[in-house]
């Protein structure tokens, strides 16, 4: 038992001082009955060898595929540095910094993230992350509710091409509070909202009009024209982004005449690996007016008893642990760790490297979708300007084909039939800046196959 | 120094390819000002930065209710193995059934050792489980046309996220005090319970370091009124393999991974609360979780969706959750083993209890100085602060000094100058008897000499931080004043 | 460039402090003709992300065989803890400790080194390392000729069944300084040194003695009797030992009567990883009478002016940087980061882990042999005891059978053929605790395979 | 505390296997003394411990003469990748194609750089490439039947491994003393040359940190007594893509990898001491080298081996050198590139005569002031020493306070009290200035308050050590005094 570090000697000596004869007796309060048998269902310990032995098994078995799938997590390059420094047992074993005098490193790191944040997305303040985009979006359509002073609707535009587990983990965590999401069409032609559909809500109350830019088909929303209209309409303005796109497109706070008022999505592209999904982080960027009505841990910088410069928590009254019942959010533990790689990410890459890494991604993908429509029976589903994501359409059925294509050990693109049935055998593919023409071309070799095949 | 504050304009060049196909109005105007500096400047920026921090790597780090024990560095690089850590969430399973696999079992293993029936990995800490599984409740009664269930009872010692929780889930939240033993007002509980009754969120030992012993009473009271009864697991560290909250009678739990099976908690996170469920609230789960199929000679693992759970919740997250946090947890548990997880709960029992019995020898007031204490244990410093004006944040603040990470301060609320303190399984009599002498000495200290406490810390790389300043002249970013 | 943290407007601001125009005018000194061209052999720079997938791709060409080689380099499993924590920053970019106050880190771990060489081996003092076994063995040989008092001899025994590049580097390093190693002779039944083999060189004057133990074959020398036999001919013994053998094997300084007077050897099974080679450490230990000849760095524990303990490099009077040209050795920069690594490996193993990884190793070893001699023209070669390798002989061609077995993705064993011609089709075999019952057994399905087909 | 006083007796269950067939006089009688800790301590312990070093990672390390600039994370990555780090060096050919192929372009790119003929990545460290390197040369003359040339030469500003790898092989030596300007003193290296030269050791630019101008002359005069020409290379830096040592005439070189092209140097090492040859000298290789092998349209990397270098000087280590570090050089190499190589030499050039220039400013006096430095310069104190009584050492160990590795000093030994200065090319000007202001403040300090510099570190976890105690009561390793 490599993690426990007592001797028998020293076992003796505790038991002794504590005044009882053995370990066990320090559950005697708890009723017999209630005290578990043998784990008959837990396998027996393995030792750090064996368990290394069996995860390199398992990882084996999952293999390396070339990824040309986004939808929501995207592999980009991280350079090596980020999660060497970031788990440094400082970063990587601290807790939330409650004592700030021995947490200086964590909370001088959040605030010069909080700083990469605004300035990323034009917003201006960020807090230390939610638990991922989609939680974002929740978090930042209840934070509408609270603070739209213009309107007291509980409702909220949403597109239908926001992503669809964004819209519907937001419907689950938005719900218990009588909060009513109400869908948006797209426009068949761009994949976009176009100011017609929304003129069909004019008149109602909203609370807020999510914009998602890119939205999930990668499409460029006229981010501008939709930011006015619905401040026009007295309701907020709440953008998904994508922070790496936000290196090279308009930043949520500069959209239309007065800006988003959040700005929210997921911290993925910024230094986070795959890792099936998680641990990413949630971006939450607002307007300072609403700064009070945000959730989650905010550092702010302030003096010590000499005059010095520090970091503190601070606004902490709007969090679970001093409001309890009345805190704008119950979110406790974030996502710090992943903060931390993406601090460093973000100062290893600068402004240079995030817009030569957006812009080489999209290169990619055009390229990719350029190829691939030149074979007989795929098309480019939407005719809009898009960032470095594509919806195509094939002639026969998109699962068979994207089946197919795993044989050439390749992941061809998210198949959209469960969630956008209207558009048929179409799959959302992406090639990241990770991606060489050599998987670009072996992609369309691969399609070109299966398309012949299925 | 803050590392904006080493950027130099016109460092990096740009190599940026082309935009094709995006119109210059929906581009951005200036770069985004992010600091410019070399890698090595970035390196050393935030190597230096780490080492302002304290952390298990580096500190005894007894912040109660909070379990920080030794992460297991095989974790860290068996979660950033390429095969994991570049595994596309969205990955098919011909891809994937070695990482299923593990989920699986992970799933398997916490049913074992929680007595539930089901489990969940998707909720991404304590406070999203919390929200899962009153959500189920929810959902539960609102199956059984129960509309009029909208109060949820939460003990006043409970934590913060637990009423925080119910007020998400749409429930107003009814407290309920607690004894001076630690136990449960059970006829204040009888009082409160009632036909609008919802559920009831207990942890158990509570965050006063006791074990509820009257929980099998608790649980019939609140199942005979049709509650449901939720179980708030940041502390199964203290019963883990010994007691079980499922043969407690909980019919929802989260479990806090990062806590009791030793995922780092990194500076703030991530975690993962994945929840179990009694029988009858398996329809509810949230997606997503792992299902085996079996069939053909051959097992296939693939994520549940809807149809497998037509009344769940819905997700709670864009994937599935915090995988990278659920490996490591996945890791950690089959290190342990069967036999393993008893021990967890023993000797964290033990070092509490150990600790516990010599400060009150020392002359420390324990709150519940005639139980036992559970894997954490509570010190109140009221006399202290009364007559020698030191408060327990004076204590906190010098024990920095000393080399030790401060125990968690004024909570529980109900507690006056507390010090809850938790020392966990993993750590070494004698970095307990080393935090005891740091007590002694502090006290001492506010005896003879009670400026050096109450100006503490001395010796970290800031002193005391103002932190009303701090609230009304938000400082909340750096912006750039000059150009270099 | 991103190792270059230079603005231009910072570079001219350095040029106008010189008073230079541009950077070239610092090379004015330099004769124009030996100004270089472009180096166009030396292909243009990668990023980061394209040299990871190069080596990436580089790597995947090699795979991950199943190695049942030992031959003087052993896969056994290390514990994360121990790269995460040796590729600290502070640790992995330091230099030698000349700086003592600013490197009590580096200097208390090799303090703490020292006192696990010296524990292990038996012997009183231990330096901070030098290159290699090979190295460990040359430089032991160096010292042993200036160290012995008794003998005035360049000549030293070294028996044929030691590790044979080691032979052939050390006849390299000592050479220049006529120094003349002797062979002796093996048993070939047991592989290893009798005492009858020794008797053949009494009478003549020898410097010192060198024993392997285990011995290049995995058999087990009879260390106490050529120990006492070196001794009462006046000549120092030399011990070459296996650092995880020495958890459970006698330690060189309990040798016979009087223990080795030096023992060395090759460090990589404590903690390095195989890495085609290196780094790994050589290990000098030796009795204290000799510690001022021994070369490389050794760390001494002293006070400073408050009487407080540190550490610092002690006895730099044998070092070149002194010395010069009258140096014990010329070895300047040694091993220091797999020391570091070393270190922290037997801090987290303890000598119960050693232990347990040695006796594993042996048994799975003795496991692997048992199951091949089973094969119909496979038998053992020794009759001696041995520790963790051994020695088979095939009754078909060694290289053919070795190479058909590459097609199972095994690495069969050492091929003996080009330095023990007179052991015909035999090789060596080692199979460490982190080879599985099912790797062995697919071992043996291999062997079986290639032996009916070759 | 040491890691043996954190230990305690019987903490360690033994698991072990039975020791099937080892005779019981040959076991060990007693279990080693190591320390018996948990994996926490342990973690803990050397995480602590790693904080009381200054390093490249955290510090500007200006030490003269050893080259401290970044070492790129990723190339660390890179060599811990399993089929790396996991690679034996004895597998066969077929597993080894993208390592070896990786090894022969670094060999290829080293001589394209150095403009040498051959190269050899045996060398573990500098020191190790000299060896290699005279003995070349000695099995040249030998070969040629010259074994009169009993004699090497050496320049008094040499580094100390110079002189000591000469008697290593079996020379004698003989200094050749420097100029005040720096160049080597023709004069008195005519009057040395004889039939007995077997061969000039030279480091250009010298340890003095000039150009040695003469060196086309010095060249011709070796090569006409039937001398060779040996080059150190740990300067290379200076002249990196700039200016080529086989151009300059050398007849073999050493690299230090682990200073030029950016391996860590790990508190001591390792290193690699690639050695260059001219084209007479290539039949003398070490062995190994990587050879490509062309043919049936298929190139094959294999290991050289005797038959490929008859005449080879053998082995020099247990198989072929540090290719863990080779690993991180390629990686370097690649990185930067053709245009990179000499982009270093520039900046490395930059920052030291950047430094120069404005230390001179600021009073301090240069060793050779009316000169380029090349990457690194020398300042002497020995008008402070003289005047002040406030020697190089105090000014290095002050230097700890204030954020600064001191740079090397009292090397070369013929510049009293000095100091070399060597910022490297990845330091940025910042840090430069940094430094510069920290060498004003000390002389500040040392004119109006010495003692705070005679009695510098203050910050550091010790004061100045006593190392005659060290050296006189030697106490080399912990031995138990008392078991717990
Ligand atoms: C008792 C208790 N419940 C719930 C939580 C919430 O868990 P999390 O921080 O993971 O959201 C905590 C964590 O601080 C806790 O201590
Ligand atoms: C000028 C010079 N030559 C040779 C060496 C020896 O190199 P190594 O330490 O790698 O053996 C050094 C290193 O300190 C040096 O500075």
């Amino acid at each position: 038992m490599p993690f426990i570090p007592h001797t028998e000697n020293e076992i003796n000596a505790m038991l002794e001082s504590i005044g009882v004869k053995q370990i066990d007796d320090l559950f005697g309060e708890v009723p017999k009955e209630l005290r578990a048998g043998e784990l008959t269902k837990i396998p027996h310990g393995l030792s750090e060898m064996q368990m290394t032995q069996l995860m390199t098994e398992r990882g084996a078995q999952d293999g390396r595929p070339v990824c040309f799938i986004g939808a929501g997590a995207y592999d980009h390059y991280v350079p090596a540095a980020v999660w060497q420094i970031t788990t440094r047992g400082e970063f990587y074993t601290a807790y939330t910094p409650y004592q700030a005098e021995a947490s200086q490193g964590t909370l001088q790191l959040i605030y010069e993230f909080q700083s990469m944040m605004t300035t990323l997305t034009g917003m201006d303040v960020s807090n230390a992350s939610v638990y991922d985009g989609a939680s974002s979006l929740a978090e930042a359509i209840l934070m509408s509710v609270r603070a739209n002073r213009k309107s007291k609707s509980k409702r909220i535009l949403v597109p239908r091409n926001v992503n669809p587990t964004y819209r519907s983990a937001t419907h689950t965590l938005v719900n218990g509070q009588n909060i009513e999401l109400i869908d948006v069409p797209y426009d068949a032609d761009t994949g976009c909202i176009n100011l017609d559909a929304l003129k069909a809500f004019e008149g109602e109350d909203f609370a807020a009009v999510v914009i998602q830019q890119p939205n999930f088909f990668g499409s460029l929303e006229d981010v501008d024209a939709i930011t006015d209209w619905a401040h026009a309409n007295n309701a907020l303005v709440i953008g998904i982004v994508n922070p790496l796109a936000m290196s090279i497109l308009k930043p949520a706070g500069q959209w239309g005449e007065a800006g988003a008022d959040i700005a929210c999505g997921d911290g993925q592209p910024l230094g986070a690996p795959l890792s099936s999904g998680g641990p990413y982080y949630g971006i939450m960027t607002c307007k300072k007016a609403l700064v009070r009505q945000m959730p989650g841990r905010i550092v702010g910088r302030t003096v010590d008893e000499d005059g010095k410069e520090g970091f503190v928590l601070t606004l902490q009254a709007r969090e679970q642990h001093i409001r309890r019942s009345k805190a704008t959010s119950n979110i406790c533990t974030n996502q710090g760790l992943v903060v931390t790689a993406s601090t460093i990410h973000m100062s290893i890459l600068g402004a240079a490297g995030l817009e030569n890494a957006a812009s080489q991604s999209h290169l990619n993908t055009a390229s990719l979708v350029e190829k691939v429509c030149a074979i007989e029976g795929v098309e480019k589903v939407f005719n809009s300007a898009s960032f470095h994501e594509t919806v195509i359409k094939l002639n026969k059925p998109a699962k068979a084909v994207l089946d197919a294509m795993t044989n050439e050990n390749i992941i061809g693109g998210f198949d959209l039939a469960d969630n956008y049935p209207e558009l048929g055998d179409a799959i959302l593919v992406c090639a990241t800046e990770q991606r060489t023409e050599k998987q670009i071309d072996q992609y369309v070799g691969a399609l070109t196959k299966a398309l012949s095949e299925v | 120094m803050l590392i904006f504050e080493h950027s130099k304009r016109g460092l990096h060049k740009r190599d940026t390819a082309e935009l094709k196909g995006i119109p210059a109005n929906m581009r951005r105007a200036e770069p985004a000002k992010l600091p410019e500096v070399s890698e090595l400047q970035a390196v050393r920026h935030f190597t230096r930065l780490s080492t302002r921090n304290f952390s298990i790597d580096t500190h005894f780090y007894p912040l109660g209710s909070c379990t920080m024990k030794y992460n297991p560095r095989v974790a860290n690089s068996i979660a950033l193995m390429p095969e994991f850590a570049g595994r596309h969430p969205l990955a098919p399973e011909k891809f994937s059934q070695g990482f299923l696999g593990c989920m699986y079992e992970l799933q398997e293993m916490l049913c074992e050792v929680t007595g539930m029936k089901g489990f969940s990995l998707a909720p991404m800490a304590g406070a999203q489980g919390e929200f899962a599984g009153i959500a189920m409740i929810r959902a539960y009664h609102d199956a059984n046309g129960d509309h009029e269930r909208r109060e949820i009872l939460v003990p006043d010692a409970a934590h913060g996220t637990n009423p925080a929780t119910a007020t998400m889930c749409g429930y107003t939240v009814k407290e309920i005090p607690t004894l001076a033993n630690g136990d449960v007002n059970l006829e204040a509980l009888e009082a409160a319970i009632g036909p609008q009754t919802a559920g009831l969120m207990l942890t158990n030992p509570s965050t006063l370091g006791v074990f509820e012993r009257q929980i099998q009473k608790i649980a019939k009271m609140i199942h005979q009124a049709g509650g449901l009864l939720y179980y708030d697991g940041a502390n199964l560290n203290a019963i883990l393999g010994k007691i079980r909250p499922g043969d407690m009678g909980f019919d929802v739990i989260h479990s806090n991974l990062h806590k009791t099976f030793a995922t780092p908690h990194g500076g703030g996170g991530p975690g993962s609360g994945a929840i179990g469920v009694s029988a009858r609230l398996i329809p509810f789960m949230p997606i997503a979780g792992v299902i085996k199929d079996e069939g053909q000679g051959k097992e296939l693992y693939r994520w549940a969706n809807k149809t497998d759970y037509p009344q769940s919740i819905g997700h709670l997250s864009a994937f599935f959750g915090n995988p990278g946090v659920l490996i490591r947890a996945y890791v950690y548990m089959r290190l342990l083993g069967r036999d393993g997880m008893s021990r967890v709960s023993e000797f964290s029992t033990l070092n509490a209890n150990y600790m516990m019995a010599e400060m009150k020898k020392a002359g420390f007031q324990a709150a519940i100085p005639d139980r036992f204490a559970s894997h954490e244990f509570i010190i109140t410093l009221k006399k202290q602060a009364k007559e020698l004006h030191v408060t327990a944040m004076d204590f906190a603040k010098r024990l920095l000094d000393l080399g030790y990470h401060a125990p968690t301060t004024y909570f529980p609320l109900l507690v006056p100058e507390c010090l809850l303190i938790e020392p966990t399984e993993t750590e070494s009599k004698e970095d307990l008897d080393g935090f005891i002498k740091a007590m002694v000495q502090i006290q001492q200290e506010a005896e003879n000499n009670p400026e050096i406490v109450t100006t503490a810390p001395h010796t970290m790389p800031v002193k005391r931080l103002d932190e009303v300043r701090a609230a009304k002249q938000l400082d909340l970013s750096w912006t750039v004043t000059q150009a270099s």
